[in-house]
């Protein structure tokens, strides 16, 4: 930054309270051709920060690859929208909610969860499906139980009360979100292609108008509290945390696709993040028109708001629409008849401005293309770290002896237990087309009246995405991938979530461009294309950031609903087969963090044509009815795998192959592997379909009994395993 | 075949049940909105899951002061059949049909799971078929409650349609999933019209649920 | 005029949240914790200045919607 | 010893329970109300006689476990 001699009136400390660098200032007063007043100043803060503006990241976003023969709608809008035949359309996105979270479990993640289901139902689908991907400290942390169970009752809270079964996620637990947790809800919605509803305001002189809650002092941002303006009574006008009305927010859902069905609403935008004003400025930038706003017919909860408050308040449960004059009596009727706000605030004007009166007095008048164009973008700085090194291990560093009892003290941590704890906390079977439920690879939700389903999945290894962010990044995005065609269905197109640490520090903006790197390239290889996506920056605690965590949320459809694949092992006799190699790859496993407790040996890679095969290989087979079930391979490598499959199924199985390094093969996590279940009856089809597409597959076991059996290492009955597998997330719940 | 279900603000289980219905008996049910005061010449009148008014202060209080309430306990008085699933069974309850209370689930928090359920009644309109069944629960508040002499009034007098048991159809306190008083998963009313339960056969009720076991209880009031 | 009500479960009613709270109390060390019940307090604010008629609708007030009168006692107060 | 302990959500905090009974109270006919806030009563029963460290204990259970005091303010009183 350049060394200023501040020339202004406008007190450099209350630029910089706002997040706004001096330069930045020089900006805005240049746009504007003046100083900007206190409400405009929070008006730029706000949009000017990194959650609206992607001011570090946009250049880097914008090399994923966005298009696809089935995207009806890419990054841009409040949800991606992918095609799934019929005139159906398939709605979804991603958002964090990490530093609210943290400080207030509960009501942090139960608004994440409110604000994502509105970001789909703005675009006039109904939210069928949740998913969620959390990260919390270490286990034992003393802040971990707290909010672990603040976290999940908060997401189940709002997701049970509305109606919208939570279906899947994920979990993972590292030191690294000691400080900084990580909060990331996903919903997926179904529309009609040709009822999709965007957010850009058109036809001068039509209402603006406002439904939902009232507006309060939630949420405001800190620097309202720093300005002078509000020394006398600043207790009363504390900024307060917001409070989630899952209630509300149903009732909004339903006026909403009441009020959808008619042809009233030409541009509808929910309230999110700095609420009002990012709502407004992105309907009136998208349509290249003007908004002016009367603060004062805002429906208010807190008495004598300031104009800076009702702009930058994030109180929950609030849309802004623009309709169609001449049906804004019937909207204001299906809203009256939900009990909700239904409020004419202003109009669409031809002046490209913001303009904000209250109570007759002009309260800020802003060009809006200097708020969105003009706003800043940088090329920050970066450093790409060398990866960490891989590391061979050796049969001798292992007893062989030890393998059962490894395998049981891995199925007992948090990180590879079963997730029963959390997911039986949420109804995930509302609505009743939940097909696959939490516990498999995706889960499937039937499209309703339909027998054509949605399969979905959350991932993301930090770990990975660590010690070589390329390869993690790639990683994440295949790993739902796997996820999904292990259900039966066909991967689509995938959201994202980038939780990073501070991008002004080069070697967090090095991981970031890395884990866009490999994403981008995974995503290209298996024309699996980004379609909606949210930035978190700046995740640190006392100067450390978090590991680069690009959670994945992947789509994918079923056509037939007869294709469900789970997990779970099916039938004794059955042939169980591992497709992919194994090559001992022990870097950065379960076994190395938790048996060794260490955290080395280097990010397994992934080669995207084999990825590609191996995929292709098992939605074929799935496809062409070969296959009872299906798992891939993940963490915790081959006999973890099994354990599940296992596990889920009540079926023990006999391990018959044979290998010189029993813990490389049984733990390593080599990559693009599955396990399938193969009736003895089409395994040749099924090896001569691999052959034929140089896929390796391999017989190791048969299924049957109620123990793991390994040739040459011994036994373990899979009630015990269960009774292990049970208590790892449970565990801490009862710290 | 006439059925109606009720809708409340915040009910989210109104279109499965009615989906159940129309697979099940071929006819589909009318939606009655909870502002309506009178329902038409009904077989089955539904009260469906969901949230009512949030669960905010007692889960179903709000809604059973709902204008349509009047006509639902009406129509129960004069024998139609009433079926109230999870919030519905609340909201029955709350509106005097029902004896009792639903308190908070003893592990104080929200369970969705399947489990198995028996009857124990076996002449009802909803139980004369019924068998152990498995089907899911997803609830809060869903650990009955009754005083002592009122226990033994529904006892002797019939009225505990269905206990939380096991595969062999054990009723003990390790299959009890919310600390519900003798593991009651659903009661009658004294006429046996009105039905409360708080497991959901409507989560049950095809092919593609995993589990049909719920069909039971709409064919046998609905056939 | 600003009324408070007290609503607590009747005494033989089992108050499983009284309990998990009084256990999580005594295993943070307050050793000397026989019991705890947990009830509800509602604030209402009427626009009456009659105390005698805002007392009679307030105890209405509980008797149809505040309080459960199978499981639950109820108090009112006027400042 | 017997000790009443009073939670209620600060202020400017939003109380969806408290409108949502606001509204259902009116449309039983209670018009005169202005507003509706819903917080939590605990009875807490300590085995001790010393109001004095029994007040100290009871307010380090507020600040501990019982309230949230990100949102939520709390009032100790012993008989
Ligand atoms: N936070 C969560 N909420 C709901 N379900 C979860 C959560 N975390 C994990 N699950 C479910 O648990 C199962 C196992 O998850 P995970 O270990 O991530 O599987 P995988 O390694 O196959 O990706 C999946 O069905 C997943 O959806
Ligand atoms: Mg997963």
């Amino acid at each position: 930054m350049t060394n200023h001699n501040w020339q202004f009136q406008t007190e450099q400390s209350l630029v910089e309270k706002h997040g706004l660098k001096l330069d930045e200032f020089e900006k805005i007063v240049e746009g504007l051709g003046r100083e900007p007043n206190l409400t405009e100043l929070g008006i730029f803060s706000a949009m000017w920060n990194e959650h609206c503006s992607y001011k570090s990241s946009k250049f880097w976003l914008k090399k994923l690859p966005t298009s696809g023969k089935r995207v009806v709608q890419g990054p841009g809008e409040n949800a991606g929208v992918i095609d799934i035949d019929d005139g159906d359309v398939a709605v979804f996105k991603m958002e964090s909610h990490n530093h609210p979270s943290f400080l207030e479990p509960y009501q942090g993640a139960a608004t994440g969860v409110g604000g994502i289901l509105r970001d789909v139902f703005t675009m006039g689908a109904r939210p069928v499906a949740n998913l969620n991907a959390l990260r919390f400290g270490e286990p034992n942390h003393p802040k971990t139980k707290h909010l672990l169970s603040g976290v999940v009752s908060g997401i189940g809270g709002y997701g049970n009360c509305i109606g919208v079964p939570t279906v899947g996620g994920e979990v993972n637990f590292h030191p690294s979100y000691n400080g900084n947790i990580l909060v990331n809800a996903m919903t997926v919605g179904i529309a009609k292609k040709d009822k999709i509803f965007y957010s850009a305001a058109a036809g001068i002189g039509n209402p603006v108008v406002y439904v939902g809650s009232k507006t309060g002092r939630d949420g405001i941002h800190g620097a309202t509290m720093a300005s002078a303006e509000f020394d006398e009574d600043s207790e009363d006008k504390k900024p307060t945390v917001q409070v989630g009305d899952p209630f509300t927010e149903k009732l909004l859902l339903e006026a909403c696709l009441e009020l959808m069905k008619e042809e009233a609403i030409i541009s509808i935008q929910d309230m999110g993040a700095a609420g009002l004003t990012s709502s407004s400025i992105e309907m009136a930038s998208k349509g290249d028109v003007g908004l002016e706003i009367d603060l004062s017919k805002v429906p208010m909860r807190a008495k004598n708001m300031s104009a800076y408050e009702l702009m930058l308040s994030e109180s929950q449960e609030r849309m802004l629409m623009v309709l169609d004059p001449s049906k804004e009596e019937m909207a204001r009727d299906i809203f009256k008849k939900w009990d909700l706000e239904f409020e004419v605030i202003g109009k669409v004007t031809d002046t490209k401005r913001l303009i904000l009166m209250k109570n007759s007095k002009e309260e800020a008048s802003i060009p809006i293309n200097i708020l969105v164009e003009d706003a800043p973008e940088y090329q920050r700085d970066y450093i790409v770290q060398e990866p960490s090194p891989i590391k061979e291990y050796k049969p001798e560093d292992f007893d062989q002896n030890n393998l059962l009892n490894d395998l049981n003290t891995m199925i007992m941590h948090p990180d590879l237990s079963s997730r029963k704890w959390i997911w039986e906390q949420y109804d995930h079977m509302v609505m009743a087309d939940t097909v696959v439920r939490p516990g498999s690879d995706a889960a499937v939700v039937r499209v309703h009246g339909t027998n054509k389903g949605l399969a979905m999945s959350t991932d993301c290894s930090p770990v990975y995405c660590k010690h070589n962010p390329y390869e993690g990044g790639k990683h994440a995005v295949v790993e739902t991938w796997r996820n999904i065609i292990a259900s039966g269905a066909l991967p689509i197109a995938i959201t994202d979530c980038m939780n990073f640490g501070n991008p002004e520090k080069p070697e967090i903006m090095g991981q970031f461009v890395e884990c866009i790197r490999g994403m981008g390239d995974a995503c290209s290889k298996l024309n699996y294309p980004v379609v909606s996506g949210n930035v978190s920056l700046y995740n640190e605690t006392n100067g450390e950031g978090i590991y680069p965590t690009p959670a994945i949320g992947g789509v994918g459809l079923i056509q037939d609903l007869s294709n469900v694949k789970t997990l779970s092992l099916k039938e004794d006799g059955n042939f169980l087969c591992v497709v992919g190699k194994t090559a001992n790859h022990l870097g950065i496993s379960k076994y190395i963090s938790i048996i060794q407790s260490k955290e080395e040996g280097g990010t397994p890679e992934i080669n995207l044509d084999t990825e590609l095969r191996n995929g292709n290989f098992v939605m074929d087979a799935i496809n062409q009815k070969l296959i009872a079930s299906a798992h891939d391979v993940g963490e915790g490598g081959i006999l973890v795998a099994i354990s599940e499959m296992c596990m889920s199924g009540n079926l023990g199985i006999t391990i018959e192959i044979e290998t010189n390094f029993p813990h490389g093969y049984f733990f390593a996590e080599d990559q693009s592997r599955y396990l399938l279940e193969v009736s003895p009856n089409n395994y040749d089809a099924c090896q001569k379909l691999a052959n034929n597409n140089n896929v390796h597959f391999e017989k190791i076991g048969i299924v049957g009994g109620d123990k793991i059996s390994i040739k040459n290492i011994g036994d373990q009955h899979i009630s015990a395993l269960k009774r292990s597998f049970e208590t790892g997330i449970k565990q801490i719940s009862q710290l | 075949m006439k059925s109606h279900v009720i809708v409340f603000p915040g009910s989210n289980c109104d279109r499965d049940v009615a989906v159940a219905i129309k697979n099940i008996s071929g006819h589909q049910p009318q939606m009655v909105w909870h502002k309506e005061t009178s329902i038409d010449q009904s077989d089955l009148i539904v009260v469906p899951g969901g949230f009512s008014y949030g669960d905010y202060l007692r889960c179903g209080a709000m809604a059973s002061t709902s204008p349509i309430m009047h006509d639902v306990v009406k129509k129960a008085k004069e024998g139609v059949p009433v079926l109230g699933i999870c919030n519905g069974f609340q909201i029955l309850i709350e509106s005097g049909l029902l004896d009792g209370a639903l308190m908070r689930n003893s592990s104080l928090s929200f369970i969705c799971r399947d489990i198995l359920i028996k009857p124990k009644n076996q002449s009802s309109v909803f139980t004369k078929n019924a068998q152990v069944a498995k089907m899911p629960i997803a609830h809060n508040e869903g650990n009955f409650f009754v005083t002592s002499q009122q226990l033994k009034k529904i006892q002797d007098n019939d009225q505990i349609a269905f206990q939380y048991c096991d595969e062999n159809g054990n009723v003990n306190e390790h299959t009890n999933p919310n600390g519900s008083l003798e593991n009651i998963a659903g009661i009658l009313n004294e006429k046996k019209n009105v039905l409360g339960m708080m497991p959901h056969p409507e989560r049950a009720a095809e092919l593609a649920h995993g589990c049909e076991d719920g069909k039971n209880i709409f064919e046998s009031i609905l056939n | 005029m600003l009324a408070k009500i007290y609503i607590t479960l009747k005494k033989d009613v089992l108050d499983p949240q009284g309990s998990v709270i009084a256990n999580s109390l005594r295993s943070l060390g307050f050793n000397n914790i026989e019991d705890v019940r947990q009830g509800k307090f509602i604030e209402v604010k009427l626009n009456t200045e009659n105390k005698m008629t805002a007392n009679k609708q307030l105890n209405e007030m509980c008797e149809k919607l505040l309080a459960n009168l199978v499981i639950e006692d109820y108090k009112v107060e006027i400042d």
